[in-house]
């Protein structure tokens, strides 16, 4: 008995066919990894088991019966649960009004606050979160909205539940909740989809896999554990990556960059680091550990109340982030939706809005053609993958949409030190070994690299020191040599559950 | 317009400080008017009497009703400009139908269907055939503007029956009945938008409707609901004007969309969708009559009233702006 | 005691003929010492509103151009609620069924009247330049929404169409707003459309109305020798065009005396609250067309 | 995509399908307007001759010139309902100093230094001081509408200076100056927005105002600098209007706003920001003149053109809206 089954499922969109003749099934009971490069069609399979699009040919079968889906309403009501890519909340409402949105109790036709906040603590504390059902989703970080909209998805109570790289914003804390509660609906036998970019999670998790290429389903593994990676990842990408993180060591130049006591509101006490050109300094804390606050305070986006950055030894007054980029300093932020993406630009446009500044003709005019040129360079070095420049950004798949504001950046030619914000979230393995072949380049340029990252293999891979934070402090500070796993966790978890890691 | 979203306070210290900074924010505009109002009692004369606080209410009773509707209608994103024009056909409609038929039950029923129907045109056009809410509401305003000249051929409907007045003028418990329908309103639509799934799903619509929708709530009907409301209330307003001025007028209300929607503006309901508050929107519709109120009785310039009103509007946000702007630096 | 107070309440307090009112309304009540309350009532919510607010100020009356005659029941009654006098002015109070309000006291000129005024004024001067009926073209500025444009203007066409102008000769020009640019535009299209017409006279609801159409003709050379525009108000619009170095196509306005309008019915309501002298039912003013030739006697004479 | 290469970017029939489809949906409101307009000539008798044409191009001269900038307010997410008051106040002043100084550089300067003025007042309040747009620009539209009442005293200023009708009037190629102007502004402003740092900026902060931000762009002072350009050409609209009814009124103009903003929305400009093309605002501003132009030379009753200018609205956006579905559903 099968009980979810996509039989020949196409989906066409303009100037791209999206999935192509799609065939695989998930039992009960199983954790189904569904894997592929950006933009290969993963997204929109789930939008179609989601009822959000209809597919152009092919069957959808649940329990051997099939299901024409017209909205996100019939496919709740046959029992489908799905947690997007992009986040799905109403930043105004409270935890319990999103966890309940379009199913909220009512007692003689009016909500039941009280009871819907209970219903919905019990199902936070049942799955381990800590959070207050009554505060406003504005209030809370990425993560935990992340969790909010997990729990949404398991308190429909539906048998047939999908991720869409739900890791993608958790850290190591949250994961692990996750990783637990997927473990729990797999042994109530329910049905699981699973999609990432992270091999260990799938391992860990998956029963099974299916990979995809360019919108064909390539292959599916009946036993995950078979596998073995580099098959994997040979599949999906379609040639060989012997070692993704390609760390080359380098010669380091005189120090460069030097924070000096920086201070805001939010963190506890004033910050300092210092780096040398050449270097790629590597972040790693658990979520608001305070990382990208200090970045974006090293960065002019929020407002300083202390202490200054000094770059080749002079003071950099940033009061806003174009200061920064006068300076060269360039930060590419860690919310791509709310701070990266301008949603109805195009992708040409996305990549060039900095950097255009620096081939005016005039003064004033720009000059299409260069920017054109540029805007083809990226889409082909990291393999975006989009019908053309003109494309409208929103319309590219997310790990694309990474890659293009990725680009934004990369594209910066007065460079001078290059802050990225958990650059690889949803980018598939094959881009991450591009990007980070690149971030390796900047460095060897002589630039500084800061990598902010809650994936704590890909900072262990790729940096030559890393800085750990802990609560809005820096806990402690590892070179490549010293910095293993257990030592970065040891400082980034709190006092008491560092003991247990030791 | 821009908002900047930033995370989490979950440790308890920010929290409660939080709160009380919530609330503060929250009733910031209530104090702020409370402070108005009694410097005003004290120095303007004659404006704290029984007389001028009533004629103050019932100079606002109609744009309160409307602004209850209009707080659902932004908040789930919308936008809505027909509402003058269909007052101002309601009360032709219902004078000329009382003219007819002598009956006060029809004459009403009438305005309030044509209210209705007018409001779910609107919310038909804009939620299912994805009009512009700007031009489909411009278009019915114009529309039904036209629809009023032509029914009354351009000339102020006479009504002669004193009962229908009585919808007007009854005095209630001391207040005249626009008044009580007017906080009738406030009460209904505060309870709808704050205690039932329609409100409720009204602010995820207009918080973000891609989240709504795929939460199954059922995004076109709820839109088209909700303008039905509003047509409706509107229409009732334009009854109950009619009845105070004892004639339906083809040109009445030009301009009270935009009053409207300052009231509710100034209430702290956004634009954007998604925020709305009712208390607010008392708020700002009892700023907006204070402010008329008091120029008159201070004998302002016409000249000057503009200068006047402007400056008002302007001080009233930036209080309640600077306030938030201190809390998103802290 | 407080001094009486007596409101002042017109319908377009931005227009220059109220200004105008109200200063004479204001030099009545520096001569009889009471206190004048001006209120601007653009539509017949915020004359209700203006009504509480006068009866909150404890004034004793109040005189009223109300922004649709019909308003005339609710006025009444809201008056009598607070036992307030009240009279009207410019513009005279009707009942739902049409009816001049009887207990109303009402000083004024029928918009129609001044409207006969405007077409005789053209009749007049169209046989002094020896223009032939048949060849001029009559243009109507509309702006039928407002019950008095329509009025006045239809006056107009009355009185010429009675002194032998073809009833085909008029052509309308509907206007989208009241103002000078709207009104141009109108008359650009009549132009267009109605070339057969060498020579025009024009007229509207106000003088604003009558120089737009006289711009638009100058746009497509229907100058002064060709145009003959006669506005409503006598305003500063008006004296503008008579002050210009040459003739225009705007031959005149009919000018109607803000100074008896405002300084009368004051003292009238004053004298009324304060003695119990009722004012007379109705007393009508005419209107006098003024012209580039008698500008500066006639305003002398109306005490402008 | 259904090949197996890897980088996408480059497989040309579907691009090119998608493109030719993107140019559709570009020029379908042109394509639009080109029957229309065809159509028209035919069966309108009059409208197509070159003196209704220039006179339907003048009736829109003022309204396509702050179309303009309004179409950049738009774009970056704003509003700006001041236009209207900023031309009353302009051609007042304008009228008022040519009067006393009887220079007409200066008199143009003033004018236009006013507009930039209350241009950079609304971008200040708007951006810095982040009043709600709404509000701050009907504040704005209140009080330079009151400015402009009192500085005439509410008469009309009458210009005397024939050197200063030229402005108006002059007729250059067949076409009066003022349609020169408008059209002079169009090709600046599509320059601006498609060729400038400028106008790319402008949309992109329209789009994500933190993406923005973040991206380097000095969101604030853009805003301001948009505000006040909108400032300096609604000032010049104003300069204009009033050579061409040679004296500056001060109650000129009124509701203006509104037309402006429903030409750019007829364009395709979006409410919601980030979206704008020049030529689209062209046709917008060419809907609305020639919709009003056809009326009158149909002899349209007053009455039934509130009845149809809503239709043709309605016609108009949905057409548009239409075509957008099928799309959607593809
Ligand atoms: N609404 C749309 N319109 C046009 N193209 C679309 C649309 N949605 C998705 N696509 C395209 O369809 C393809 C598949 O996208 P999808 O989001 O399913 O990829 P994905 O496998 O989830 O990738 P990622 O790992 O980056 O999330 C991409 O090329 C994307 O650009
Ligand atoms: N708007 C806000 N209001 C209150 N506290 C905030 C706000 N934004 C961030 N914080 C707090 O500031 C601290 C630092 O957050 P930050 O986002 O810098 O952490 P991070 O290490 O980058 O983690 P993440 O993985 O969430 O990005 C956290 O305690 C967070 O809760
Ligand atoms: O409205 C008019 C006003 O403009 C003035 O002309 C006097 O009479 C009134 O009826
Ligand atoms: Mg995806
Ligand atoms: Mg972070």
């Amino acid at each position: 008995m099968s009980s979810l089954q996509f039989d020949n499922i196409s989906k066409v969109f303009p100037g791209v066919k999206a999935l192509n003749g799609v065939s695989f099934e998930a039992r009960p009971g199983q954790v189904m990894g569904l894997l592929g490069e950006n933009g290969a069609g993963k997204s929109t399979l789930l939008k179609i088991l989601g009822g959000q699009y209809k597919p152009d040919g092919g069957r959808l079968l649940i329990d051997g019966q099939e299901r024409h889906f017209t909205s996100a309403g019939d496919a709740i009501a046959a029992g489908v649960a799905i947690i997007h890519q992009e986040l799905q909340y109403v930043a105004e409402l409270t935890v319990a009004e999103n966890v309940l949105l379009g199913r909220l109790p009512t007692r003689l036709g009016f909500v039941d606050h009280k009871a819907a906040r209970k219903k919905v603590a019990e199902q936070l504390a049942n799955i381990g979160v800590d959070l207050d059902p009554a505060a406003r989703l504005n209030d809370l970080s990425i993560a935990q909205r992340q969790m909010v909209e997990i729990c949404k998805a398991v308190m429909q109570d539906a048998r047939v539940i999908a991720f869409d790289e739900p890791t993608s914003s958790l850290s190591h804390r949250e994961t692990e909740i996750l990783f637990k509660l997927v473990k729990r609906l797999r042994a109530e036998g329910r049905t699981l989809i699973y999609i990432s970019h992270r091999l260990e999670e799938l391992y860990e998790l998956c029963d099974a896999c299916t990979i995809f290429r360019d919108g064909r389903k390539i292959v599916t593994h009946d036993v995950m554990a078979e596998v073995p990676r580099d098959r994997l990842i040979s599949d999906m990408v379609g040639r060989e990556v012997k070692d993704i993180y390609d760390y080359r060591a380098r010669q380091h130049g005189p120090v460069r960059l030097e924070a000096r006591g920086l201070r805001s509101d939010r963190l506890p006490e004033p910050l300092s680091f210092a780096m040398r050109g050449g270097e790629v300094l590597g972040f790693f804390g658990l979520v608001g550990a305070g990382r990208s606050e200090l970045m974006r305070l090293l960065y002019g986006a929020d407002h300083r109340r202390g202490g200054e950055v000094l770059l080749d030894g002079k003071t950099v007054r940033a009061t806003s982030p174009a200061d920064a980029i006068a300076a060269g300093i360039v930060l590419c932020p860690e919310d791509r939706k709310e701070q990266g993406i301008l949603a109805h630009s195009s992708v040409a446009e996305n990549i060039n809005i900095s950097c255009r500044r620096h081939d005016l003709s005039v003064g004033v005019f720009l000059r299409h053609g260069q920017e054109q040129q540029r805007a083809d360079d990226f889409i082909k070095k990291l393999r975006i993958k989009t019908p053309h420049r003109e494309q409208e950004i929103r319309l590219l798949s997310g790990g694309n949409q990474q890659k293009v504001i990725l680009a934004r950046w990369l594209a910066e030619p007065g460079l001078k030190v290059l802050i990225l914000d958990e650059p690889t979230r949803g980018i598939d393995v094959g881009a991450k070994n591009e990007i980070y072949k690149i971030i390796h380049d900047v460095a060897a340029s002589g630039c500084c690299v800061i990598v902010i990252s809650s994936e704590l293999p890909e900072v262990l891979g790729i940096a030559d020191r890393l800085i750990v934070m802990r609560d809005g402090r820096i806990s402690g500070e590892l070179d490549r040599a010293d910095a293993s796993e257990t030592a970065a966790l040891a400082l980034a978890l709190p006092d008491g559950a560092s003991a247990a890691v030791h | 317009m821009n908002t900047t979203t930033q995370s989490a306070p979950t440790s308890p210290s920010p929290a409660m400080n939080s709160t009380s900074r919530a609330l503060l924010k929250e009733h910031s505009m209530t104090l702020g008017y409370l402070v108005l109002f009694t410097v005003l009692a004290f120095t303007v004369e004659n404006f704290f009497s029984s007389a001028n606080i009533v004629g103050l209410l019932l100079s606002v009773a109609q744009i309160g009703m409307v602004a209850c509707t209009m707080m659902l209608c932004l908040a789930s994103r919308d936008f809505d400009l027909s509402v003058g024009s269909t007052i101002a056909f309601a009360g032709v409609l219902g004078a000329m139908v009382l003219e007819r038929t002598g009956s006060v039950p029809i004459a009403i029923g009438a305005g309030l269907l044509a209210g209705a129907l007018i409001g779910a045109g609107n919310g038909v056009l804009i939620a299912y055939l994805r009009v512009n809410a700007l031009i489909a509401t411009l278009a019915t305003m114009l529309m039904v503007r036209g629809l009023a000249f032509i029914a009354s051929q351009g000339q102020a409907v006479g009504i002669a029956d004193e009962s229908f007045f009585a919808f007007g003028d009854t005095v209630v418990l001391g207040l005249p009945l626009p008044i009580w329908m007017t906080v009738v309103c406030f009460v209904i639509f505060g309870v709808l938008l704050n205690h039932t799934v329609f409100g409720r799903n009204t602010l995820a619509i207009g918080g973000n409707p891609e989240a709504a929708r795929l939460a199954g709530v059922r995004v076109e009907r709820l839109r088209v609901w909700i303008f039905l409301l509003q047509g409706v209330v509107a229409a009732l307003a334009g009854l109950i004007l009619s009845a105070r001025i004892t004639s339906g007028q083809p040109n009445a209300a030009t301009g009270f969309e935009l009053d409207v929607i300052s009231a509710c503006v100034l209430g702290g309901v956004s634009l954007a969708g998604g925020k709305a508050r009712i208390f607010g929107v008392v708020i700002g519709v009892l700023i907006m009559g204070t402010v008329e109120n008091v120029m008159n009785l201070l004998n302002v310039d016409a000249f000057y009233q503009y200068l006047v009103r402007g400056l008002i509007l302007l001080a009233a946000v930036l209080l309640d702006q600077l306030k938030t702007r201190g809390e998103r630096r802290a | 005691a407080d001094p009486v107070k007596i409101g002042f309440l017109v319908k377009q307090a931005e227009e220059p003929w109220f200004q105008d009112e109200w200063k004479f309304a204001e030099a009545a009540a520096k001569d009889k010492g009471f206190t004048l309350v001006k209120i601007g009532v653009p539509n017949g919510e915020k004359t209700l509103a203006a009504i509480d607010n006068l009866a909150a100020q404890k004034a004793v009356g109040f005189v009223i151009c109300a922004p649709d005659v019909k308003l005339g029941v609710a006025i009444n009654r809201a008056a009598k609620r607070h036992k307030l006098k009240v009279m009207s002015v410019d513009d005279q109070l009707v009942d739902g069924a049409g009816k001049p309000i009887a207990d109303i006291p009402h000083m004024g000129i029928s918009g129609y009247e001044i409207g006969k005024q405007v077409g005789a004024g053209l009749l007049a001067e169209i046989k002094a330049r020896g223009w032939k009926l048949e060849e001029v073209g009559v243009l109507r500025v509309a702006y039928d929404q407002l019950p008095t444009g329509r009025e006045r203007t239809m006056g107009a066409v009355d009185a010429l169409k009675a002194g032998g102008m073809p009833a085909a000769n008029v052509v309308d020009a509907p206007q989208a707003k009241t103002d000078t640019e709207s009104a141009f535009n109108a008359a650009n299209i009549a132009f267009t459309k109605n070339a057969k017409f060498k020579k025009w006279v024009a007229f509207g609801l106000n003088d604003e109305a009558a120089l737009g159409a006289v711009r638009a003709g100058e746009g497509r050379g229907i100058k002064a020798d060709a145009m003959l525009a006669i506005g409503i108000g006598g305003s500063q619009t008006a004296l503008n065009e008579f002050t210009k170095p040459t003739a225009t196509g705007f031959f005149g306005t009919v000018l109607i005396s803000p100074k008896r309008h405002g300084y009368e019915t004051a003292a009238m309501v004053y004298d009324w609250a304060t003695a119990g002298k009722t004012p007379p039912p109705v007393t009508l003013t005419s209107g006098i067309l003024m012209t580039r030739a008698n500008q500066a006697e006639i305003r002398k004479q109306m005490g402008l």
